[in-house]
């Protein structure tokens, strides 16, 4: 199953010219600004300093690497992810604010390329998480990865680069392959189900029999939230 | 001052603070580029993160006081800007003096402070208590200067110490009349700006950015509206204290962005110092430079 | 004979001391003193006038004391003094009651010993400010030694050892007044203040030295001065939480009254001024503004180092000091006013912070600064009086403590003090670094597991903590208040008056509006907010747990808190400076004192005739010789 | 010289029961000795010949004969030689000694083969998992896991023919390279 | 992994708390992590976990034919892949007895010292980011793009050349390229003052590298530290001097030591490594005009090639340290075993977590970057 192409870009009914104007704008500036997170999950890692340094230069697109998951749009993923990584990307990947984008970089996020034997390796990324782009090459030069870079940069500002939602959207699917690959027992402790209430994005596929799975042995990730009464509850336990 | 006119300052003094600070953070990131030989990042950069990290669909909240940190840290600059004049408009610059300009500069560090105490990380609370520190470190030169400069002028109001300086042309200029505590105020100034080599409480390497480990988009945007003010702030107000000012917008602009081109173009040229080193930096040579200075003065 | 009000300030207040010894032991004494501190207040406000400009009031009491008589009186200075004390009486009284006190009584603690020690302390502090000579002087002083000796061990244990090191130092300084006040009585003739005062400005230089050294000594021990201030900061840390209050907010103030009293208005600043040390360039002027600075400095710093959030605020308590002393010293329109300003706002925002603390040790059991965290979700309003007295402590805008500080700065900067300046700001920083420790430990960062169910504070512990976090920033709002209270007490001990208005001070060097500063601010954290709110996207409150590891997955059982050591670069740097000379001081006198007695006692238990006949010979032949 | 060291190291080996020497180059040294004896011959070769560097510790898996082998790889800085010591164990229960006091490099190539194939080394520091810690399934490294069928089983990776390939494809673009023009790059020399 | 009885637990009670460096964070190299435990800023514990890159690389070698082997183990590390090339078909090479000609060996070294050269800039880079000189870095990785431009040209990949197949090399050099290494050479030699005065004299940079992670020679030596790491301890061993492989006992070069053993000499080590290769591609750009010759000796039909029974223990000094292949043979189409010693295995995992203990937080990437650790190689 690939999902990416069944979220259609949502046109927003607005009647205000301005109002469509301003999102034309917003959508400029998300393309034109792109922080990467600062991840070398994998080989295809070495080619990226060379594109992000004096030779190639990223941020002359308006791109540059950050550090923490909560502060970056671009997850890449560069080269095979190991099953231990591949839990540390999912937990990296919830983190991150939305509009985020995943790219996978090299043939092994394609179908796990050259590691097709290998126990340790997850081959087909975009079952775990929803990609949308993928750079072919082992390893792709720094070139392809700016032409990728560049060709994303055009799917944001056209609107088409949405696959952030359909982790939302679909994530009984996702969450079923995470839980066939690592046990029932997973749990990251980003709550997508809540959060995709919050945001107004549960989709047909978010809830489903996985997710109940998860909610049978999911311990409470509410916020700590700031009692200021004292009319507070006896705690329950 | 007619109360309208006022009104229109205030609101007109910081926004052009965030507009000329933007610049200066486009001017920024240019230099390193040409230091760095590569092309650097295109006109409207700033703008674009600015832009992108508050139209961002989900962001994380750590609870209250991290939205309170950022407000403040926002809210601190914005007003500490009414009280730097700039050429044609002094807001209520006459009304707070330069002690009061000072403490409300400590006003966005303090809500930064709060508020990436509160994300419960403590990569940010090590950033925090090592900015704490290197306030610690830049603050002592950066008031003997100070000290200095508002008892040359005999007042601690800034459009008073401006007019002093303004008085006798190029010859009146603080540079030139207290030239060693302009120095001292330069690295306070350098320090203040928290580039390298006094980058400590960022420190991707060490503890992972620090105070902006856990911001996400409007709070990360909160952060870079606060660059471009600190910016701004540090560069006019040595502007102010020792190049006189401005009497046009022209010249006014060029020595901010001169001034701010010192210790951009040597920050990328040197890795950071550790803690104790930058303290034991900035106790030394500023602090020993500004009492010279005020010796001169007094 | 009639009752001037300053009589009935006096009845009721002993009326309180006398409702504490009698029915103390009754469960609503709380309320019932907390009432009387209520109706003494109410008298105190009889006397308002005096914080205007007002003429002095006198007690109807008098005595007749071998030749001496013996006088009350309340002037402006003591109005204002009166006012902090019995503010912060009532309100850590009040805050007393309730929930705290049925803790206090459950834990074994003695409740009628704590009001009686509380009523007698203020009743002590009162006869203190309202002497009308240098005899009843010291007998208030007295008083309000002892009386803070009974509240301070009542805790037991650590705390009696702290209060037995207090009491020590207190009784060295109550010789050195002694002595102060002979020697006084033996060049002026009297011991009524209006015959000092003529007698004071013929004073010979040496005789003027003796004087301050003595007087200074034996204020300064009170107050906490470098190199006396060893005792404070334990003692008042483990008095019974809203006695460390009631302690914090003006017991040793008393100490600054009294400076301000013989020294300031006395043996008058200026002529003080004349006395040279010799062979150096500064005066006994300068010596004590250095003393200030160094009570500012040390003290701040070692609060930094402090685990204990009560120590940490009591170390603070006696930095505070410096800034008045300083103040006063600089003595010019806008210093005096600092100082004096200060002893208010220290008042209000050290009580709020220490009303705090021991509300967070009422819910969590431990003032540990490793051992908290977090607490601002269970806790918020009592985080906000905590951030609001940290502002005022740090002197930021917009809290009061910022007004002070301003017009110390200011002074110093008018007169031309760049040491002293710089000496005061990193005083203010260094506060800063170590309030940041604070609030950051109790309430900032991870919330521990086993305080998941804390509640918040009770209310009866709440509202004398908001209200005085009302007062914090109205009056960092308004400063005029206060500063009139402060202008009349300036006039009062004959030093000159600032320039105020209601918003702050007007001076041709540069003036402070507060309103105008504070209304910026706020409109600024407006716009700020505005930004954040409605230009920014929607956010979602997130588990604390859901955070930034370095890409791991975070439990409950790991310590994802920073707290110990805290400022651990800085400490690099001058960690090593921390010598502990003064607590080395300490033991060898005390070691030297210890040395001294044994060998009297040797002396005595010999009872040699030849021994003393040699001694005393050889004395007398060194004498000759010398 | 190295005639001279040869002799003299092979002198010294002699005192090792039951030591088989081949030397298989000028620096290379290959010993068999029965398991009991290995930590003897590493005490002589590390204090008495100079060989204090343990290059390596790699295990095989002899599944035929029911035995790992193990081989330390020790280097002399001195004589600038290798001798590799073979020994063998049993399969099962697999469990061998640890040489870590010996030789400290030792604790990260016991715990790496200990999770590798699951032998046992009693008095090494640290068998917790460095590598798999994740990983429940049997040691990987054995003979009898088969990796091929493991990730048939956890992992779909053949049917791939996601639409972008498809229109890929469609478009008449990508990589198809119709067999008959497969060939080998062979380019002459 | 999830979190658990979140209400029953407590805090340890202790003042101690963890913080966890990577996989996800900039002061680690690649995916890797070190997890401590700090009291203040000093840390009391330090655990590595490794395995984030684990392929299982020896068990993937097992199950693929001998000469499909050559193109896995460049992967096994990334940042210096081809001494691992090398390795495996020296292996291979030494189980057949083939006869590697002369030309190949000398290729071989040219590859060996670019790759060497390439590996150094890149580390470089990395250590002057961990301290904050970003400028390093961004000249530091363009510079090494020149040398991956080379390899480009002679062997057709950038990153992984592939280059080497039992018996020799692959690919005859192309016209005029001894000349394009020359200059290349030329310009990177200009360079180095360039770096000199802005990385390795730059007094911040010395102040924070000196006295930091130091290891004295005898520890060096107990825990198996190699190359450089051990070099800058000040024993000058090399495995292509000590224990001479291809034709390097037929060149002219230096080892350079330091004393210290810290992060400082372990620095300069490199740097001076760095003239020494260029010293030694000069030699090979004089010598190979003059070496004619085959690039391989021939070779049965790769597809059905069964290598003789047997085992072997190459050894091949990579950038980081000595990096060994042992390989089994059963006599059959496939490898029945082989182990690869990576040179950071060592200095990554047992070396890191003891050098971590009682430094700071300021230090950990530091050390880690100027041991110049690889984890690919550890996890394999």
């Amino acid at each position: 199953m690939n999902s990416i192409n069944k979220i259609p870009v949502i046109e927003e009914k607005r009647t205000n010219p301005l109002a469509r104007v301003f999102d034309e704008f917003v959508r400029f500036c998300r393309s034109r600004s792109l922080f990467i997170l600062h991840y070398c999950t994998g080989c295809g890692a070495i080619e990226l300093p060379p594109a992000m340094t004096s030779r190639f230069d990223m941020e002359r697109l308006g791109i540059q690497p950050m550090v923490s998951p909560r502060q970056a749009d671009i997850l890449l993923i560069t080269g095979y992810v190991s099953i231990k990584t591949l839990k540390r990307v999912i937990l990296t990947y919830e983190q991150m604010g939305s509009p985020k984008y995943v790219i996978g970089i090299c043939s092994c996020t394609v179908n796990g390329g050259m590691y097709w034997q290998s126990y340790a390796t997850a081959k087909k990324l975009d079952e775990y998480m929803p990609v949308d782009l993928y750079i072919a090459g082992c390893m792709p030069r720094p070139e392809a990865v700016l032409a990728g870079l560049q060709k994303l940069m055009d799917r944001i500002h056209s609107g088409e680069a949405n696959s952030w939602e359909d982790y939302f959207r679909n994530y009984d699917y996702y969450l079923g392959n995470q839980q066939k690959l690592f046990g029932e027992n997973w749990q990251t402790p980003t709550d997508i189900i809540t959060e995709a209430k919050h945001y107004d994005l549960i989709g047909e596929g978010t809830l489903g029999k996985h997710t109940q799975i998860l909610e049978q042995h999911q311990k409470p990730l509410e916020a700590l939230d700031m009692r200021l009464g004292h009319d507070l509850k006896e705690p329950t336990e | 001052m007619a109360p309208m006119e006022l009104i229109i300052e205030l609101i007109l003094m910081p926004l052009v603070a965030f507009v000329v600070g933007m610049m200066m953070v486009l001017m920024m990131r240019r230099i390193a580029a040409k230091l760095q030989r590569r092309i650097g990042p295109p006109f409207f950069q700033p703008l674009y993160d600015i832009v992108k990290l508050h139209s961002k669909r989900t962001q994380v909240s750590h609870g209250l006081i991290h939205d309170i940190g950022i407000v403040m840290a926002m809210g601190g600059y914005i007003a500490a800007e009414t009280l730097l004049p700039v050429p044609g408009m002094t807001g209520i610059a006459e009304k707070g003096g330069i002690i009061t300009l000072l403490y409300l500069m400590m006003i966005p560090s303090l809500g930064l402070a709060l508020g990436v105490g509160q994300c419960a990380n403590p990569n940010g609370s090590i950033g925090i208590a090592r900015a704490l520190t290197a306030m610690l470190a830049y603050d002592i030169p950066l008031v003997i200067v100070i000290f200095g400069v508002a008892y040359a002028a005999g007042t601690t109001n800034l459009v008073d110490i401006i007019a002093v300086q303004q008085a006798g042309g190029f010859e009146t200029w603080g540079a030139v009349q207290m030239p060693v505590l302009a120095i001292a105020g330069l690295i306070a100034m350098h320090a203040s700006l928290g580039k390298q080599p006094f980058e400590i409480y960022i420190a991707p390497a060490e503890i992972a950015t620090g105070p902006m480990v856990e911001m996400s988009g409007k709070y990360l945007g909160g952060l870079f509206v606060m660059q471009c003010f600190q910016l701004y702030t540090t560069s006019v107000l040595y502007v102010s204290l020792f190049l006189g000012g401005g009497t046009t917008w022209f010249d006014f602009l060029l020595k901010s962005f001169l001034v701010l081109a010192i210790p951009v173009s040597i920050a990328y040229l040197f890795p950071r110092y550790r803690t104790e080193d930058l303290l034991r930096l900035m106790w030394k040579w500023p602090v020993m430079l500004g009492l010279i200075g005020v010796a001169f003065v007094l | 004979m009639t009752l001037t009000p300053l009589d009935e300030l006096f009845l009721y207040s002993g009326i309180t001391v006398l409702v504490a010894l009698l029915l103390g032991r009754r469960l609503p004494a709380g309320w019932m003193v907390t009432i009387l501190y209520g109706i003494q207040l109410l008298a105190l406000m009889k006397m308002a006038p005096l914080g205007y400009g007002g003429e002095p009031i006198s007690s109807a009491l008098t005595f007749e004391v071998m030749g001496q008589s013996l006088s009350w009186r309340f002037d402006a200075l003591s109005w204002y003094f009166a006012l902090i004390t019995l503010g912060s009486a009532l309100l850590s009284s009040w805050y007393a009651c309730g929930e705290w006190e049925q803790r206090f009584r459950q834990s074994g603690g003695n409740l009628w010993l704590f009001h009686l020690a509380m009523t007698l302390n203020v009743f002590s502090m009162l006869i203190l400010l309202a002497s009308g000579d240098l005899l009843s002087l010291f007998i208030g002083w007295e008083l309000v030694s002892w009386a803070g000796f009974l509240l301070m061990a009542m805790a037991g244990g650590v705390a009696t050892k702290a209060a037995m090191r207090y009491i020590t130092y207190a009784m060295a300084g109550a010789m050195a007044i002694f002595g102060g006040i002979a020697l006084v009585y033996v060049s002026a003739g009297s011991l009524q203040y209006e015959a000092i005062l003529t007698a004071a400005s013929q004073m010979s230089t040496a005789h003027l030295w003796m004087l301050v050294i003595l007087f200074g000594a034996g204020f300064g021990i009170k107050m906490g001065l470098m190199p006396f201030h060893l005792w404070q900061a334990p003692a008042y840390a483990e008095t019974p939480g809203p006695g460390s209050a009631f302690l914090g907010a003006i017991s040793s103030r008393m100490g600054l009254f009294a400076i301000l009293l013989v020294l300031v208005k006395l043996f008058g600043i200026v002529n003080i001024d004349s006395l040279k040390i010799p062979f150096t360039l500064i005066d006994a002027r300068d010596l004590l503004a250095w003393i200030a600075v160094f009570t500012i400095i040390f003290p701040t710093f070692t609060a930094m180092k402090q685990n204990d959030a009560r120590q940490l605020l009591a170390w603070h308590g006696i930095g505070q000091g410096g800034y008045m002393l300083l103040g006063l010293v600089v003595a010019d329109a806008m210093g005096a006013a600092g100082g004096l300003l200060h002893v208010f706002n220290h008042a209000t925002y050290q009580a709020a912070l220490f009303m705090a603390v021991t509300a967070v040790i009422h819910r969590t059991g431990t003032a540990d600064l490793n051992k908290l965290g977090g607490l601002v979700v269970r806790m918020p309003l009592t985080f906000m009086v905590l951030l609001v007295g940290i502002i005022g402590l740090a002197g930021l805008p917009p809290m009061n403590g910022f007004v002070s500080k301003w017009l110390v700065y200011r002074s110093l900067l008018n007169e031309g003090m760049p040491l002293l300046f710089v000496a005061a700001v990193i005083g203010t920083l260094g506060t800063i670094l170590s309030v940041y420790k604070l609030i950051h430990n109790i309430f900032l960062g991870q919330l521990r597991v086993e305080h998941d169910n804390v509640k918040e504070a009770p209310w009866s512990m709440m509202i004398p903590m908001l209200i005085l976090t009302a007062i914090i920033f109205i009056t960092g709002l308004l400063p005029g208040i206060p500063l009139a209270w402060v202008a009349s007490v300036q006039q009062a001990v004959g030093l000159p008056v600032p320039d105020y208005t209601l918003g702050g001070v007007e001076s041709a060097s540069g003036s402070l509006d507060m309103i105008w500063v504070i209304g910026v601010l706020f409109a600024g954290f407006g716009i700020g907010a505005l930004i954040f709110y409605f230009a920014g996207g929607r956010s979602k409150r997130v588990h604390q747990l859901d955070n930034y590891a370095g890409g791991h997955f975070l439990t409950a059982d790991v310590r994802y808190q920073y707290s110990d050591n805290f400022y651990a670069g800085l400490m690099h740097l001058i960690g090593g400076w921390y010598r502990g000379s003064f607590l080395w001081l300490e033991q060898s006198v005390k070691s030297l004192v210890e040395f001294l007695s044994l060998g009297m006692q040797g002396l005595y238990r010999r009872a040699n005739a030849e021994f003393y006949l040699l001694s005393t010979a050889l004395f007398v032949i060194a004498w000759v010789v010398i | 010289m190295s005639q001279e060291l040869t002799h003299w190291l092979d002198d010294l080996l002699e005192e090792i029961e039951g030591i088989k020497v081949r030397r298989k180059s000028s620096r290379r040294v290959r010993a068999d000795v029965p398991a009991d004896a290995l930590p003897a011959l590493l005490e002589l070769l590390q204090g008495r010949a100079g060989y204090i560097h343990l290059s390596a510790i790699s295990c095989v898996d002899w599944i035929e004969d029911d035995e790992f082998e193990l081989v330390y790889h020790v280097w002399s800085y001195e004589s600038h030689s290798l001798v590799s010591a073979h020994i063998r164990i049993a399969r099962e229960p697999g469990v061998y000694l640890s040489v870590y006091d010996l030789y400290q490099p030792a604790g990260f190539f016991e715990r790496d083969i200990h999770e590798m194939y699951g032998i046992h080394f009693e008095g090494s520091p640290n068998m917790e998992k460095f590598i798999l810690t994740e990983w429940d399934g049997p040691p990987p490294m054995r003979k009898e896991f088969d990796s091929e069928a493991y990730v048939n089983e956890h992992l779909n990776w053949q049917e791939y023919n996601p639409p972008w390939l498809q229109e890929l494809i469609a478009e008449g673009g990508g990589v198809i390279i119709p067999p008959e023009e497969q060939r080998f790059s062979r380019k002459k020399d | 992994m999830r979190p658990e009885n979140y209400e029953a637990q407590r805090h340890p009670p202790s003042n101690e708390f963890e913080l966890n460096f990577g996989p996800n964070h900039p002061g680690i190299e690649g995916n890797y992590a070190l997890k401590v435990k700090l009291h203040g800023d000093v840390v009391v514990e330090a655990k590595a976990d490794g395995g984030y890159l684990h392929r299982g690389f020896e068990k993937l070698m097992e199950q693929r034919l001998w000469i499909q082997n050559i193109a896995l183990v460049p992967r096994i590390c990334v940042p210096d892949p081809s001494p691992m090339e090398v390795c495996y078909a020296m292996a291979v090479e030494e189980l057949c007895g083939l006869e590697v000609p002369q030309r190949a060996q000398w290729l071989r070294v040219m590859q060996l010292e670019l790759s060497r050269i390439a590996a150094h800039l890149f580390t470089f880079g990395g250590h002057a980011a961990t301290t904050g000189m970003y400028s390093t870095m961004y000249w530091g990785v363009a510079d090494r793009d020149l040398i991956l431009d080379l390899f480009e040209e002679f062997t057709g990949g950038r990153v992984y050349s592939i280059y080497n197949i039992p018996g020799g090399v692959r690919r005859e050099l192309p016209d005029g390229f001894l000349q394009r290494i020359s200059e290349t050479l030329d310009y990177i030699e200009s360079r180095l003052p360039d770096y000199d005065n802005l990385f390795f004299k730059n007094q911040v940079f010395v102040k924070r590298a000196k006295g930091t992670g130091v290891m004295s020679q005898e520890q060096a030596l107990a825990w198996g530290v190699t190359g450089p790491n051990l070099r800058a301890t000040g024993l000058a061993f090399d495995v292509r001097r000590d224990d001479p492989y291809l034709v390097y006992d037929q060149l002219d070069f230096e080892i350079p030591t330091e004393a210290h053993g810290d992060a400082w000499s372990r620095t300069l080590v490199r740097r001076l490594e760095l003239v020494e290769s260029i010293r030694i591609l000069r030699q090979v750009v004089a010598a190979l005009p003059d070496i004619a010759g085959p690039i391989r000796a021939p070779i049965p039909n790769p597809l059905a090639w069964n290598v003789p029974a047997g085992e072997v223990y190459t050894r091949v000094e990579s950038s980081k340290g000595e990096l060994c292949y042992f390989v089994v043979s059963d006599g059959g189409p496939k490898p029945y075993r082989v182990h690869v010693r990576g040179p950071s295995s060592m200095h990554a995992v047992q070396v890191l977590e003891k050098m971590s203990v009682g430094s700071r937080i300021e230090d950990i990437a530091q050390t880690m970057f100027s041991l110049d650790a690889c984890p690919p190689e550890v996890d394999r």
